[in-house]
């Protein structure tokens, strides 16, 4: 075992922890049940603020970056039925959620008050239903159906019937908030 | 240690020789062994994953397109002459012969690289509709990548054949590298076969 | 399909030869012309006394008193004064647009010189005075349906229409109510709410008001609901009598009177024992199609719709009473005879097509017969006394079944196209929206046709699991529709259902989802999704006539007779439904499974149409 | 087999000698031309064969040691019911990391590894045929390695076994990228694997010493040719499904594995399991290949059955591809099928069998030293029978139903691997470890070694018959008190503990010896072939000259000198070519000197594969990066002067 | 109730049998093979003497090649007449039978779905990760996978078969004596794999028969305020958006079906024994039984979760 063996040896050693000092969020799987705390929803029908310059809550959901929990929304998304209302991201009887329209905002507090507490125009209150952790997790999926999450962490194809390009290869989105005439149109 | 009693001077042998004779012959066979066989491998499945289908290519699929396949076959298969000579003029240690053939060969199988873009369109299916274009694609594009590695070895050859002074082993090169290149040709007759026509007839 | 045609042809012989005796026979059936002309230019106080029901309202030709003309259902017209010379004329009188933008698949209601309009969800309904140019508003109604019921609306917040009676206008709304306005003046005299949003039901049909009973079914076969008609006292707006498609016989108000055929629509409780234990109160068979009435049997016609959820595995048995048709007693809705025209249906193959009434010379012999032309692809041909199927043929490409068993009565299932779960199924003809949806076809009587607009789709099908949640789609089906055999994705067709043949078609390149009209003077009318207004002849399908209105039409087009002593036509243009979804919900393209697979062979539509609603009258 | 070719080739006197002087002198010449270069950079960019064998098996070895912690981490977790040490999450990544460490990074490599350094050796050859794809293959192989422990200790250790069953390890079940790194790593192993296989064929045989006709090879290369031919027809298997199918289903949606769109599941089961069984002879004729030298030498006799043992080799490895199968009995495969792959199952039997009765009948004839190495050998039957009789078992459809997936298959694979791979490796270890490091192993913590490691063995596998029987499956983070399952796994957890021991005893054996071992010389064991005709520590050249070979016991034959051939050129790398049957020589062949273009290269595959997880993108990249690496790489092989003699035809000709 | 070693089929007992003739065959020769290696390794090794060894024993050499031609062949006979042995359980396995009741098993992340056919569709039977089965009556199982691949598995009954998407497998056995039989997934399936377990409750005939009818009957309405409560809870905190309890508007199928909860022995696929505390664990926190589970815990105050408890428990 010559000195140059050690000293490389050394130096993988060195790049191992310092790989693995930054762990990978991507990749953790939240099994605990805790409850990741619900935001305080801030909800904006249309871009006009009075007042104050509006300031956004967080751009990021807890789950956005998170590969197994995107997907356990995915599997949420199915089981809850939201398909039966908005298909594969493309719409039905409620919106398309793969576009860039967001009625209710595209912010992951937004979108999480939209899903707990339901929409005027059809959208059913869940926050009865699910908890807090779930309506997170689908926070995340339906953002990683229009690119609003980190490409890493969407979920790709299912195996199932190819209905959608898989998130995974959707391109990266910039979002608009509010953009439709009028949003009673639309439930 | 035993003494050590010479029996026998190799000072005489050659030290380039051709065919199966040298030793980067023997490593091109390793190698078309086993990209031959992963393309065997690959048939295998699109055979495995056919019999899901009641039809093939499935309902609502359409069939690939030939134009493009077989102009890009044509072309293969007439850089076989300049591959032959080249090879011939190698053996005949004719620099200046393997420097013309060679460029011959370059300007008829560079264009296959680009057609084989264009193959891939040809199969009038995405690699992610339904597995048969998963399996299409697989072949076409499994081979694509052999074709750009041999397509960059042939060019690659003929380049230094014009910038470099060759040293004797080259015309060896140039005889393996003929070889290889009939051996792409072949596979990529079998996909033409199989992955063009074959749906065509069954 | 080709053998069951050969089958018959001995039978479609003889239809042939009689062809000419059942064109007299229906001259004669037909309602007398002259007389209608002549009544129109009175100003009618009061409308015949109708608490009876004896009266159809239905054979005054200068008016348009029910969505579906008569309740023979037949959507002709006696009126000639449009027809094959004159129709090059027509021309856009006045216009009026509904203040709404969803999917306007309801027919404009004529009675007394007003004329009705119902909308899209909010329903919003408006008297138009015919008496005055520019046809102004006499009154106009908003009945404020939940906002939220537009979240279990499948296939679009659509309305197909109002219906006047005894001097008031009965319509639905679609979180559920049924309301009777004053005709003239738009007071509510009554509303009932009769549907329930919060566990899936909405109503989107037109109601039919026989004998003092208004009758309503529900929406929501995509809801996990369970289906049915209920029958509503026309003066209080009480529920009279309700009438389950699925369940037990006293649900079904299936009694001693009831008669089906067949033996495979006959015994006792097949409503649950058809059914896994307890699906029937989830299973759909909802009604929110078209309803005849015969009275001279003094029965009403309806078929029931798809059962729920769309994938058939998790519900095996014939699942029954859906996908059925049904004669009942209209005052309390005793079920006389039943049959089931899709058992256990497997591709979403709703009932709830028109069904028109009709006398045919069949074997020889004139038969009391119910037309319908099938979501399943087959016009059929009943014997609307007993039941009994005299025949079925198939008017659009299919290969989902192999044909109709006119023995048995059975559909015969191609199992190769049976959907199975976690496998797509390729190319299943028709599509879920059938050969025919819920636009209603014409008959008339003068040719002998019928005029079925319809679409070219095929499909491919995954079933997945279906979980129920109350109030949530129950579907399992992962859908994507494409044209079908041709490549053009609708069809007007005119068919005759003596021979059960197709006697010409014209193809469109959308599917043809607005409503039929015919005239007596030969004229079929039809729109497209693009917003084509088109008259074609009877008798050839020779395009005669047509305007591009501003939006895709999938209404209802009605002819009257003005004030003026002219015939007006009209037809609500604005585009939208199941089909038109894609344009109307602004869904997204590039889910081919979006609108249940709808938008995959619609993705062009949002270039053709734009969202609209308003109504155009053209005379002459 | 044919006769023994005439002594002499050329006609060269045979009472010609050489002098102590003109050795030395040209022993120089040759040192300067094929050594290492200096310092770091010599050390990144060495092609010698024996620098990158030690270093291949040094770092399997490591793999087997990250593989053994795991395995203990698991058992520990396995101890007791309802253990919490270790979540559901954290024990699959170590199970599985467990199972892809021994498979891909220990097992498979360190055989190869083996072959690398030794085949060269034993067949009188300077180098391997091609010196830079064997660097190259090692670089690969490290990146790997590299790749998956800093992946595990990232979080993104794999999850879905070693077998990574679809859907389970399919896009939709196994979301992130913990999979990509199993299926990439997978196919950078089988990269590095493929190197040197066809290295390993080709410098069989063309650069066999002259005489060494294929009825002369040791078996010891025979089971190295064997192999080598297998890993060209198995590993391509599980690259295609691995890479070609598995992350292209996951990374750009493609569909193999979904049923919904006609993919198949059972399609990646028999990809899988056409590599994966043959992947277990791989392992394990390598194995056979080390036993039969040390039951020669230890037996003092030649090997009983060359023949037989050398087909039982061949039909072993035919036979290696009909099985594949018997891993999915319980799938829905066809019954005649089945039936059919158990009689092959069976039939494997008999050739290993018949290699077992012949290394008795080696020690029957001889007069058996027992020293650690053949303690390891006698290990090994002990294990091994065992373990291979529990293999004939699982063959019985009927009995493979009720046993497959549990640890009765676990005990059966283990046996079969630690018997019959590991046990002939430590064999090997302490009978080539004088060759490699010029020092002895010490004999007495062999002995330590040896017995701690084979009660370890048979305490921890043996029990896990019973439970498998008792119906405990595979692959469970935890079960229940209430199974009973209890008491055998603490047994098995214990038996864990000692195999710990052993290996830290044979670690500290190594350590302790490679600077303080008795010196080994040339030929400590008195063994019989080529590779003990040379200094321990082999020179940089190896062979002074080329030896020429007389019999399969060169160093047995009584004559007491050694034939050689000269002639090589010694101002350049130069080794013999002979012919690929009866070994004449043929021609001389100029191999290449140090090159950092296999690193290079081997970095750009690192780029490609690992950067394809992330986006296709970066498969275009390392493209451009690599046609750097190669064109480099081409220069390199172009830019030796000097005149050659060039066969053309049947004259050859001076060429410059 | 749960090995190899208690077979209670005529299948198992078949490769119970199979498996101890081959211990007994393949233990002797194991003990033969070692016998004669520690033999020429040991004792030999002393015997001999140490004159040029290297070179061959023509007599012994004749007489050892005999030895291992014969040892070979023994070989051989033993792995046929192990083929043949084995062929003939495996026909005997292979044989379906005409008449059998069919379950269909639908495995699932991490939990069993049971299903009981019947031609009438009204008498089909809905249960979970608890299947009862008349005694001496041939069983035949239609095994189907919701999400991964599992192995059904109950060793004292038969082997194992896959459950793969995309395809439909059959196992059959005929269990013949009354118990409880333990089963297990036997497939590696992902987080819980090692908690999903089922059991097989063989019963006499009249006994399975009370059972199907019991099992059939939709659980009363509950009368006790208490538990109408605590039927409440369950209709409306979320467990309806995904378990079904007959008779009731719960009716999703994304978890197991509860109807009857409490007559069953076991909570969780076999990770519990069905107890009210037990229960109660599990509702509030259901990851920390089974991490990475996909029932989610549900915020209930203390009461609710009482009363349902009690509630799901009060459905014998």
């Amino acid at each position: 075992m010559g000195p140059s063996l050690e000293r490389n040896i050394a130096r993988t050693l060195l790049i191992t922890v310092a790989i693995a000092a930054v762990a990978c969020e991507r990749e953790q799987r939240n099994l605990g049940q805790s409850q990741s705390a619900a935001p305080s929803a801030f909800v904006a029908d249309v871009d006009l603020q009075p007042g104050p310059t509006f300031i956004s809550d967080t751009s990021e959901g807890p789950f956005d970056d998170n590969a197994y929990n995107t997907a356990e929304g995915q599997a949420l998304f199915e089981e809850m039925n939201c398909s039966g209302c908005h298909a594969h991201g493309g719409g039905a009887m409620g919106p398309a959620l793969m576009d860039d329209q967001w009625i209710y905002g595209s912010l992951p507090n937004q979108i999480f008050a939209s899903i707990a507490q339901g929409r005027p125009n059809g959208m059913p209150a869940w926050k009865y239903r699910l908890n807090n952790k779930q309506i997170w997790e689908l926070v995340a999926y339906v953002r990683s159906l229009s690119g609003l999450t980190p490409k890493g962490a969407r979920p790709a194809r299912e195996d199932h019937m190819m209905v959608i390009p898989a998130p995974n290869q959707t391109p990266n989105a910039k979002p608009k908030n509010s953009s439709l005439p009028s949003a009673s149109m639309f439930p | 240690m035993k003494a050590l009693r010479p029996v026998s001077d190799v000072g005489g042998l050659p030290s380039v020789v051709f065919g199966q004779r040298s030793l980067m012959w023997w490593g091109t066979l390793g190698f078309m062994v086993i990209e031959g066989w992963t393309t065997a491998l690959i048939f295998a499945s699109y055979f495995y994953v056919r019999q899901n289908f009641e039809a093939w290519p499935p309902l609502q699929t359409p069939l690939p397109s030939l134009t493009i396949p077989t102009i890009n076959l044509a072309l293969m298969l007439a850089s076989f002459i300049p591959a032959a000579l080249a090879a011939r003029a190698g053996k005949a240690l004719d620099r200046a012969g393997v420097r013309r053939w060679l460029t011959v060969m370059s300007v008829l199988v560079v264009p296959t690289v680009v057609l084989r873009w264009w193959d891939l369109w040809a199969l009038n299916v995405r690699w992610d509709t339904n597995a048969y274009g998963t399996a299409v694609w697989l072949l076409v594009g499994f081979h694509a990548s052999l074709l750009l590695f041999d397509v960059g070895d042939t060019v690659g050859l003929t380049l230094f054949y014009w910038l470099k002074p060759m040293p004797a082993k080259s015309f060896s090169d140039a005889s393996d590298n003929s070889m290889y290149w009939y051996f792409t040709v072949a596979l990529w007759a079998a996909i033409y076969l199989i992955v063009y026509v074959g749906p065509r007839i069954f | 399909m080709q053998h069951i045609g050969d089958t018959h042809r001995g039978w479609a012989h003889v239809g042939a030869l009689v062809a000419t005796c059942a064109l007299v026979c229906l001259a004669a059936c037909r309602p007398d012309e002259s007389r209608s002309t002549g009544s129109t230019n009175v100003q009618r106080g009061a409308a015949p006394t109708t608490a009876g029901g004896e009266v159809d309202l239905g054979a005054d030709d200068g008016q348009w008193v029910m969505p579906a003309k008569n309740y023979a259902a037949t959507r002709f017209s006696g009126l000639t004064e449009i027809n094959e010379q004159t129709v090059a004329r027509l021309r856009p009188i006045a216009t009026f647009s509904t203040g709404t933008l969803r999917g306007h698949e309801a027919a404009p209601i004529v009675a007394n010189n007003t004329m009705y309009i119902v909308t899209p969800y909010p329903n919003f309904v408006y008297a138009l005075d015919l008496t005055k140019p520019g046809l102004p508003v006499k009154w106009s109604y908003n009945p404020k349906p939940l906002l939220a019921s537009q979240g279990v609306a499948c296939c679009d917040v659509v309305n197909r229409g109002a219906v006047y009676d005894a001097g008031k206008i009965f319509f639905n709304t679609l979180d559920g109510r049924t309301i009777a306005l004053d005709a003239a003046t738009g007071k509510p005299a009554w509303d009932t709410k009769v549907a329930e949003i919060n566990i899936g039901e909405t109503i989107t049909m037109a109601p039919l008001v026989v004998k003092g009973r208004v009758l309503v079914g529900n929406s929501g076969g995509e809801m996990g609901v369970r289906g049915w008609v209920k029958g509503l006292d026309e003066n209080s707006g009480k529920v009279v009598w309700t009438a389950y498609a699925t369940g037990p016989d006293k649900d079904v108000l299936i009694g001693p009177s009831f008669k089906a055929y067949y033996t495979k629509d006959q015994g006792k409780d097949l409503g649950v024992s058809s059914w896994p234990p307890g699906a029937w109160k989830i299973g759909g068979g909802t009604m929110w199609g078209w309803i005849a009435y015969d009275s001279t049997l003094d029965l009403i016609y309806y078929g029931t719709a798809n059962p729920g959820p769309w994938n058939p595995d998790v519900r095996p048995g014939d699942n029954k009473w859906t996908s059925t048709q049904f004669a009942r007693r209209p005052e309390d809705g005793t079920a006389v005879w039943a049959y089931q025209l899709t058992p256990h249906d497997e591709h979403d193959y709703d009932g709830v097509n028109e069904q028109i009434i009709a006398d045919l010379p069949i074997g020889g012999q004139t038969r009391k017969v119910l037309i319908r032309p099938d979501r399943n692809g087959y016009v059929y041909v009943i014997d609307r006394q007993t039941g009994q199927l005299l025949s079925a043929n198939p008017y659009v490409f299919i290969n989902s079944t192999t044909g109709v068993d006119l023995k048995t009565g059975q559909l015969a299932v191609n199992p190769d196209k049976s959907p199975q779960v976690g496998k797509v199924i390729r190319e299943i003809c028709p599509a879920a929206p059938g050969g025919k949806d819920w636009q209603p076809s014409a008959y008339s009587p003068k040719t002998g046709l019928l005029y079925i607009p319809h679409q070219n789709l095929c499909m491919d099908e995954e079933g997945v699991s279906a979980n129920y949640i109350a109030g949530t789609p129950y579907v399992g089906m992962n859908v994507k529709m494409y044209a079908g055999p041709g490549g053009n994705r609708g069809e007007f067709e005119a068919w005759n259902p003596v021979t059960g043949k197709q006697v010409w078609a014209v193809k469109e390149d959308l599917p043809v989802w607005s409503g039929a009209l015919v005239t007596a003077g030969d004229v079929a009318f039809y729109g497209t999704m693009d917003g084509w207004f088109k008259a074609v002849d009877a008798r050839s399908g020779k395009l005669l006539w047509q305007f591009k209105t501003g939006s895709g039409i999938i209404g209802q087009p009605v002819t009257y007779k003005g004030p003026d002593g002219h015939q007006y036509v009209a037809v609500l243009s604005g585009v939208g439904g199941w089909s038109g979804a894609i344009v109307a919900g602004m869904l997204d393209p590039r889910d081919s499974s979006a609108a249940a697979g709808f938008v995959n062979a619609m993705r062009d539509l949002p270039q053709k149409s734009t969202m609209g609603g308003m109504l155009y009258v053209f005379g002459l | 087999m044919t006769a023994p070719p005439p002594h002499d080739h050329t006609g060269l006197p045979a009472d010609m000698t050489l002098t102590d002087d003109a050795v030395a002198r040209e022993a120089a010449q040759l040192d300067s031309i094929w050594r290492d270069g200096r310092g770091f950079w010599g050390w990144l960019t060495t092609v010698d064969h024996k620098s990158i064998g030690k270093r291949y098996i040094i770092t399997a070895f490591l793999m087997f040691i990250a593989g053994g912690i795991e395995a203990a981490m698991m058992r520990t977790q396995l101890a007791r019911p309802e253990n919490t040490l270790l979540g559901p999450d954290r024990y699959n990544q170590i199970f599985t990391t467990h199972g892809t460490t021994m498979m891909f990074l220990f097992a498979v490599p360190i055989m190869t590894a083996m072959g690398l350094y030794f085949v060269p050796l034993m067949i009188g050859a300077r180098n391997v045929a091609f010196p830079r794809l064997n660097a190259f293959g090692y670089w690969t192989y490290f990146v790997g390695v590299v790749f998956l422990y800093v992946s595990l200790f990232a979080n993104t250790g794999p999850d879905a076994g070693w077998f990574s069953y679809v859907p389970l390890a399919g896009p939709q079940y196994s979301p992130g990228h913990r999979v990509d790194v199993w299926a990439q790593l997978v196919t950078y192993t089988e990269i590095a694997a493929l190197c040197a296989a066809v290295n390993i064929i080709v410098t069989t045989f063309k650069m066999r010493a002259p005489g060494m006709s294929l009825n002369r090879i040791p078996l010891f290369v025979w089971a190295q040719l064997v192999v080598s031919f297998m890993i060209v027809f198995a590993m391509p298997a599980v690259a295609t499904g691995s890479t070609l199918m598995l992350a292209a289903d996951r990374a750009v949606n493609t569909q193999w594995f979904n049923p919904a769109e006609g993919g198949d599941a059972l399609l990646w089961q028999h990809i899988f399991w056409f590599f994966g069984h043959p992947e277990v002879y791989i392992i394990f004729l390598p194995a056979l290949g080390f036993v039969t030298p040390i039951v020669e030498t230890f037996s003092r006799r030649p090997v009983f059955g060359y023949t037989a043992l050398v087909m039982a080799n061949i039909t072993t490895a035919f036979f290696a591809f009909g099985l594949w199968v018997h891993h999915m009995f319980a799938t829905p495969v066809p019954e005649l099928g089945q039936s059919l792959f158990t009689a092959a199952s069976m039939l494997i039997a008999i050739p290993t069998g018949v290699q077992i009765f012949c290394w008795i009948a080696t020690l029957w004839l001889g007069r058996p030293e027992l020293r650690t190495a053949m303690l390891f050998v006698l290990g090994f039957i002990f294990t091994f029978v065992n373990g291979g009789i529990t293999g004939v078992m699982l063959a019985s459809v009927a009995f493979d139903k009720q046993a497959h997936d549990t640890f009765f298959v676990v005990a059966h694979l283990h046996y079969v691997l630690l018997g019959g791979g590991v046990m002939p490796l430590f064999g090997a270890f302490y009978f080539w470890f004088p060759k490699i490091v010029g020092r002895m192993l010490d004999e007495t913590i062999g002995k330590i070694h040896f017995w701690l490691f084979l009660i370890g063995v048979n305490l921890t596998f043996f029990p896990m018959h019973i439970l498998g029987l008792e119906g405990m499956p595979r692959r469970v983070y935890t079960y229940l008190a209430a199974t009973g399952w209890g008491p055998l796994n603490l047994v098995a957890t214990a038996g864990a503990y000692i195999i710990a021991l052993s290996v830290i005893a044979f670690l500290y054996n190594v350590l302790k010896s490679w600077r303080g071992g008795a010196p080994a010389g040339p030929n400590p064991w008195n063994s019989s072939g080529l590779e003990w005709a040379i200094p321990s520590p082999p020179p940089s050249y190896t062979f002074l000259h080329v030896p020429v070979v007389h019999s399969r016991h060169p160093l047995w034959e009584p004559a007491v000198d050694m034939p050689v051939v000269t002639g090589l050129r010694t101002d350049r790398r130069e080794v013999l070519l002979t012919t690929a049957f009866d070994a004449r020589p043929d021609s001389r062949h100029h191999a290449p000197g140090p090159s950092i273009w296999p690193l290079y290269l081997a970095l750009c595959m690192g780029v490609m594969w690992i950067g394809s997880i992330f986006s296709p993108y970066f498969v275009l990249i390392a493209t451009g990066l690599s046609a750097i690496g190669l064109v480099g790489w081409a220069l390199q092989s172009t830019s030796t002067p000097g005149t050659e003699r060039v066969a053309t035809g049947d004259a050859v000709v001076e060429l410059a | 109730m749960h090995s190899l070693f208690d077979p209670s089929s005529p299948q198992a007992r078949a490769v119970a049998g199979l498996w101890w003739w081959m211990l007994a065959v393949g233990g002797t020769v194991w003990l033969i093979v070692i016998v004669a290696m520690l033999w020429a390794a040991i004792t030999r090794r002393q015997r001999r003497l140490s004159s040029d060894l290297v070179r061959l024993d023509d007599t012994a050499h004749v007489r050892t090649e005999r030895v291992v031609t014969i040892a070979s062949g023994i070989t051989v006979a033993i792995l046929i007449a192990f083929l043949a042995y084995d062929f003939t359980v495996g026909h005997a396995l292979a044989q379906h039978p005409l008449r059998a009741l069919t379950i269909d098993v639908t495995g699932h992340q991490w939990w069993w779905q049971v299903l009981y056919e019947d031609p009438d569709p009204s008498r089909q039977l809905v249960t979970a990760n608890e299947i009862h089965v008349p005694v001496g009556v041939p069983i035949q199982f239609k095994l189907r996978a919701a999400d991964v691949i599992h192995s059904f598995w109950a060793p004292s009954l038969n082997g194992k078969k896959d459950l793969i998407p995309g395809y439909t497998t059959t196992l059959w056995f005929q269990a013949d004596t009354a118990g409880r039989y333990r089963g297990q997934c036997a497939e590696f399936c992902g987080l819980q794999h090692a908690k999903m377990a089922f059991y097989i409750v063989a019963e006499p005939k009249p006994k399975f028969a009370a059972w199907l009818a019991a099992a059939s009957q939709a659980p009363a309405s509950p009368s006790d305020p208490h538990l109408v409560y605590g039927q409440r809870v369950f209709l409306s905190a979320g467990c309806a958006t995904c378990h079904t309890i007959a008779g009731t508007q719960a009716r999703a199928t994304v978890g197991p079906d509860l109807t009857h909860l409490g007559s069953r022995e076991t909570l969780a696929a076999g990770t519990l024994a069905n107890t009210r505390e037990n229960l109660l664990r599990w509702i509030v926190d259901p990851g920390l039984w089974k991490p990475g589970v996909h029932m989610p815990a549900v915020p209930l105050s203390p009461p609710q979760q009482e009363a349902l408890a009690d509630y799901l428990e009060s459905m014998k």
